[in-house]
């Protein structure tokens, strides 16, 4: 096998939103590398619809402030306020930067950036709905990604395509080199730096119905168990209320904003029993939840495990009414079935595609969708990977984006956080890495830079157990959405924990059938299964571990918040097999832990 | 349903001459192409290579030739095909195994009409202003996820690989008509050479092929029409 | 990789509509101007060589000929009215480069083509009937 | 936000743009001068029924040797272009596009030349 060998100052790892701004702020004085295992374009970043979170108040009153209480509220006060006010007040700015790239934000009539109501997000005088979420059509996602990735063009940042980060090297402690294996060719290249940036995205792959791509198979994160570092929170995992019916695509939240409302089998807007003041804006654990319930009742249409999200403009327009919604000028909120088209185009194309029918007419059925990491690689405020709960700096590793966990989204993350978190501490990431590397020096690779990678290959390529990979995978995914999913209960977590080790076992076994270098994807593939392996094992043991109910958590036998033993974060370790839990207090700077209503 | 799906293989590391697979699949009339080429992956030959991610047409990677034209895998659905799908690569890039082409070509002529926002003016404290209607303008040019269903569609670009093809000036239309954008004058500079839109002949294959809907020939004949009158509007 | 053959194959095998009306317009385009210069040239004969130009005529009274003729009117037709096609949207509007107007007029150019070209290749066929009976 | 700004650059001078129009432009003139000729000579007319007379009798009014003149001039540029386009796709070299323009355009001055004395001599009756 050939190996390669580059040097640079900084690596970043991954492609999407915010591998893409912190290689675009670590270029500016540092000699970067992207490496990514799609390309760039193709990152899940360009998935993401509904907006961008900032308290411009270009339609009306706002503040970062409210915005900030709002995102620590959502979290169900998991989440670190120091943290989340920096994001929050940084969101303005740097909305305002994107903008200057070149992100084409809609208008509003007097050409300001157009913004849109989200779950969560509220004016916080009256707790109704505020107009916060920047957006691009449904596709601000698309938009950022582009954008970011052209100005990272403009800028002449490397990009190493479709290759495949396996191994992160380290010096006594420091970051030293990162490998990866470049799909096209089955060669391994060694990146040596001083400064690596993870920024691989989410793990939603680990359930069946998904709203992340393929791709999101939570390799990284895999990578620093395997290191001996810990992750944060893992036992937190978002589920999106709307996924299309058993195909988890995702239909924004944006479309309950534009007055899209959910319906039971009884034709009732079953939300007002659980959030008598947003209703179906509520946050998504809260949505997600009362969806499960209606379905676990026998309301889900016919008795199904789904129920509607109906958007018809006679809909939208009925509970405007109800709801004495109004426009910014104080006139009734009433819709036209061009302006919802206007507004929601993809979702509309999503319909019309895979479920054949015209949201205008019929409402759309959902179900919730594994969507979102709230837990990961956890982060200092500076971007910098940590290695205990003392906040203990790994030197020269940084991590940012849905990879990442500062925490700004704690138990549960606000809709248009993500796009905000990703671009605010992708810049933070980018900044210091340069930083750091102008008074670092270049560690030795270790000798045995690549033998890991080596030895995984070798196995995977010459395994001869006769296990399926596609087998394991569906068993997986088939435990974690019955056990580790919106529910959790001891007995099935356990019982999930026990299938999960006995798939390792099994995926010791693993054979595939492609031999060849060129673009073995089946080789990845099996690779990536070892990780979401190793990750849906400790979600169940982080979800077991935590004895109470809080945002997307949710423990049918501890149903209560316990903030006397648990407003804290987990760290888990997992070391041949073995693991070890330890705990950091959250902070709180100005919030104090309530009881949350919407 | 039971479906016939015919494959194109080709690995030429096993000295292997491209030739056609064959699988008989019992499929749900919903299902997409994608799905067929994973249960094949999965159960039947796991050498079958493609790229996939985000499995619902937002991210670009699986553009193929689907009963003989080009679409995405995930966003094709089998009871719009019949009961005989046939699989290849989209033409005009090397193939390099299966389903796979190179698309460095394809991103080249990308870079070449400079896909970035370019204002050297000082920004303001705020946002840039911009009507709706000013913003509307260009809409239908940012839904572009550089697929290259467009490019490797075109009968021009089948022969002439230097054509920079329509995925390219689609890109450059994007930023021309922003009305916030500086560059039109270089970018339209560069797409007035030779190699640029007036290779175009208008076959509209591109337009049919697009997954996002993009009006592109209209699109080329708006930058034709600013090449010509320097009119942006 | 782009090159002839995979044109070739594009050409053949490709589906779409829009490439229907390229090939065509392509082809009618190349064999109307290959007898065009045949058709100059041997008008030429009228001034250069006389003789020969009767010879020429001869030639197009030859059946094959007067049925090529039937479908080298239909060719001119066809370019023509698809070029107008093109050269109105392209110049004029072309915001009717979009996808259902563009595809239904290059139906609609195929079918007005073949209307037009009815009666000329009826008229047409007559002579030739008329010209072989003895007429 | 006051009025819409109107956006302009200075218009590319390229030579593929005169290509281009120079299509167009003939395209639409020779709907004026291809349809009328091929009405009357192949259908109405009928090509069995021409012969040198015919052509010296319609030649005997210079309107029409005009109108010929247009003809040629229009449906062969417009052919002789519209064949550098085809070849275009299928010649890439920048020596293999000149030498081919230039074969073209000998072909083109030949041809026309000969179509040319034609009109203007006429027909030579022995
Ligand atoms: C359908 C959907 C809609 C969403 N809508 C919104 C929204 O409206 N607002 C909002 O704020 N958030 C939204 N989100 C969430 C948000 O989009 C994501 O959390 C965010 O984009 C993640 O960005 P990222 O840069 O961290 O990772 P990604 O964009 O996922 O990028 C990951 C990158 O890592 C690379 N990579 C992964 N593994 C490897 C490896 N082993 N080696 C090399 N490279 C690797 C990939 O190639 C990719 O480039 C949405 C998410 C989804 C799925
Ligand atoms: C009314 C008559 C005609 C009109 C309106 C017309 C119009 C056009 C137009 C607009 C094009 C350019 C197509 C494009 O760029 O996409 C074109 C191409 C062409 N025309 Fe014509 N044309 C006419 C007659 C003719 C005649 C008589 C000939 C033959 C001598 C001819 C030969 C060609 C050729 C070879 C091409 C190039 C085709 C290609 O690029 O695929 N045309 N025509
Ligand atoms: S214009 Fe359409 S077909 Fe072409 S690359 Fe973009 S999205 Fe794909
Ligand atoms: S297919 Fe090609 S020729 Fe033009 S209209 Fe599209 S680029
Ligand atoms: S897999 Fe993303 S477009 Fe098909």
């Amino acid at each position: 096998m050939q190996v390669h060998t580059h040097t640079y100052d900084v690596v970043v790892i991954g492609g999407g939103g915010a591998g893409l701004m912190a290689a675009l702020y670590a270029s500016k004085s540092a000699k970067t590398a992207v490496v990514s295992k799609l390309y760039p374009t193709r990152s899940h970043t360009g998935a993401a619809q509904g907006g961008i979170g900032a308290a411009l108040g270009n339609l009306e009153e706002d503040h970062p402030e409210w915005h900030a209480f709002d995102t620590a509220k959502g979290s169900d006060y998991l989440g670190d306020q120091d943290a989340i006010e920096f994001m929050c007040y940084q969101a303005p700015e740097i909305v305002y930067e994107l903008e200057h790239m070149g992100v084409p934000f809609d208008r509003t009539p007097d050409g300001k950036i157009a913004q849109r109501p989200f779950g969560g997000h509220t004016n916080n005088k009256t707790g109704k709905p505020v107009r916060r979420a920047c957006h691009a059509a449904d596709r601000t996602g698309h938009m950022i990604l582009q954008t970011l990735y052209q100005q990272n063009l403009r800028q002449g940042t490397h990009f190493y395509n479709e290759f495949y980060v396996t191994d992160i090297l380290f010096h006594e402690g420091r970051v030293a080199g990162v490998v990866a294996y470049e799909l096209a060719t089955g060669d391994l290249h060694v990146f040596r730096t001083k400064a690596a940036i993870i920024a691989t995205g989410g793990w939603g792959q680990l359930w069946e119905v998904t709203s992340n791509a393929k791709t999101l198979t939570g390799d990284l994160p895999a990578v620093l168990l395997r290191r001996g570092l810990p992750l944060e929170d893992m036992e937190f995992f978002q589920f999106h209320p709307t996924g299309i019916f058993k195909l988890g695509i995702l239909i924004t939240e944006g479309v309950r904003g534009e007055g899209g409302v959910l319906i039971n089998d009884l034709g009732e807007r079953f939300m007002e029993k659980y959030a008598p003041t947003v209703k179906d804006l509520a946050s998504r654990d809260v949505v997600s939840r009362a969806i499960y319930i209606e379905v676990r009742e026998g309301r889900g249409i016919g008795g199904g495990k789904y129920v509607y999200l109906d958007v018809r403009p006679e809909t939208v327009n009925k509970y405007a009414r109800i709801d004495g919604r109004t426009r910014p000028d104080g006139s009734p909120y009433e819709v036209t079935k061009e302006e919802l088209l206007a507004k929601l185009p993809d979702i509309i194309d999503f319909c019309k595609t895979y479920l054949g029918i015209d949201p205008m007419e019929e409402p759309i059925p959902v179900q919730p969708t594994a969507h979102y990491a709230m837990g990961g690689i956890p982060t200092t405020l500076k971007a910098e990977v940590i290695r205990d709960e003392q906040n203990t700096v790994v030197p020269g590793l940084y991590a940012a984006g849905e990879v990442a966990c500062v925490s700004v989204h704690g138990a549960n993350r606000l809709g248009t956080n993500s796009l905000l978190d990703i671009v605010v501490f992708g810049k933070v990431a980018g900044q210091e890495a340069a930083a750091y590397v102008t008074h670092a020096d270049l560690p030795p690779l270790p000798a045995d830079a690549t033998d890991r990678t080596r030895e995984q290959l070798e196995r995977l390529l010459h395994g001869t157990g006769g296990e399926k990979v596609a087998d394991i995978v569906s068993e997986m995914k088939e435990v974690m959405t019955e056990h580790v999913s919106v529910f959790r209960t001891e007995e099935g977590l356990t019982q999930a924990l026990e299938k999960l080790q006995e798939l390792k076992e099994r995926y010791k076994r693993v054979s595939i059938t492609d031999k060849s270098k060129r673009f073995n994807l089946e080789l990845m593939e099996a690779w990536e299964l070892g990780n979401m392996l190793d990750l849906a094992y400790v979600t169940a043991l982080s979800a077991l571990n935590r004895t109470e109910s809080r945002g997307a958590h949710w423990r049918e036998d501890h149903p209560k918040r316990d903030d006397q033993n648990w407003l804290k974060h987990t760290f888990i370790w997992l070391e041949d097999g073995k693991h070890r839990f330890a705990y950091k207090p959250v902070v709180i700077t100005k919030w104090q832990p309530k009881e949350r209503v919407y | 349903m039971k479906v016939t799906l015919k494959v194109f293989r080709y690995n030429p590391e096993n000295g292997g001459q491209p030739r056609y697979d064959v699988f008989h699949l019992d499929v749900d009339p919903n299902d997409r192409v994608l799905d067929l080429l994973e249960m094949v992956k999965g159960y039947h030959d796991g050498s079958l290579s493609y790229r996939r991610s985000c499995a619902h047409g937002i991210c670009g990677s699986d553009a193929m030739r689907i009963n003989g034209r080009n679409r995405l895998a995930c966003k094709t659905l089998v009871k719009d095909l019949g009961d005989t799908i046939v699989v290849e690569p989209i033409l005009g890039l090397p193939v390099l195994k299966d389903l796979i082409v190179d698309m460095e070509p394809f991103f080249q002529a990308y870079r070449k009409v400079m896909p970035w926002f370019i204002n050297n003016d000082p920004p303001p404290e705020k946002e840039r202003l911009q009507t709706p209607e000013e913003r509307a303008r260009f809409d239908d040019t940012t839904k572009c996820i550089l697929c290259a269903a467009c490019t490797t569609s075109c009968p021009v670009f089948w022969a002439d690989g230097s054509y920079f093809g329509p995925a390219a000036i689609v890109n450059a239309h994007r930023f021309i008509f922003d009305s916030r954008d500086q560059a039109a004058e270089e970018r339209l500079a560069i797409l007035a050479q030779e190699e640029g839109v007036w290779r175009c002949r208008t076959s509209f294959n591109c337009t049919e092929a697009c997954p996002r809907e993009i009006q592109i020939t209209k699109a080329i004949a708006e930058v034709k029409r600013a090449i010509l009158t320097g009119d942006l509007s | 990789m782009s090159d002839p053959k995979t044109a070739l194959q594009g050409y053949v095998r490709y589906r779409a509509v829009g490439q229907v009306a390229f090939l065509l317009h392509r082809l009618t385009g190349l064999g109307v101007l290959f007898f065009l210069i045949i058709h100059i040239v041997d008008t030429a004969f009228v001034y250069f060589v006389p003789e020969l130009y009767e010879h020429a005529i001869q030639l197009y009274r030859s059946l094959p000929f007067m049925i090529g003729e039937i479908f080298l009117v239909w060719a001119v037709f066809y370019h023509g009215l698809n070029g107008l096609r093109i050269i109105i949207f392209d110049l004029w509007k072309p915001e009717w480069w979009e996808r259902e107007f563009a595809i239904k007029s290059v139906y609609w150019v195929l079918v007005i083509s073949v209307l037009l070209w009815l009666p000329a290749a009826f008229t047409m066929a007559k002579h030739a009937i008329e010209y072989y009976s003895g007429g | 936000m006051g009025e819409p700004r109107v956006r302009r650059v200075k218009p590319v001078a390229a030579s593929e743009a005169r290509w281009w129009l120079w299509l167009r432009i003939t395209g639409l003139l020779m709907v004026l001068v291809l349809f009328p000729h091929v009405i009357v000579k192949d259908v109405l007319v009928g090509v069995y029924r021409i012969d040198l007379e015919y052509v010296a009798q319609v030649w005997a009014n210079p309107l029409m040797r005009v109108f010929d003149f247009a003809l040629l001039f229009l449906t062969f540029t417009h052919g002789m272009v519209g064949l550098r386009q085809v070849l275009q796709d299928f010649i890439h070299t920048p020596s293999g596009r000149r030498a081919m323009t230039w074969v073209l355009f000998v072909v083109w001055a030949v041809v026309s030349l000969m179509g040319a004395v034609a009109i203007i001599g006429g027909v030579k009756l022995t």
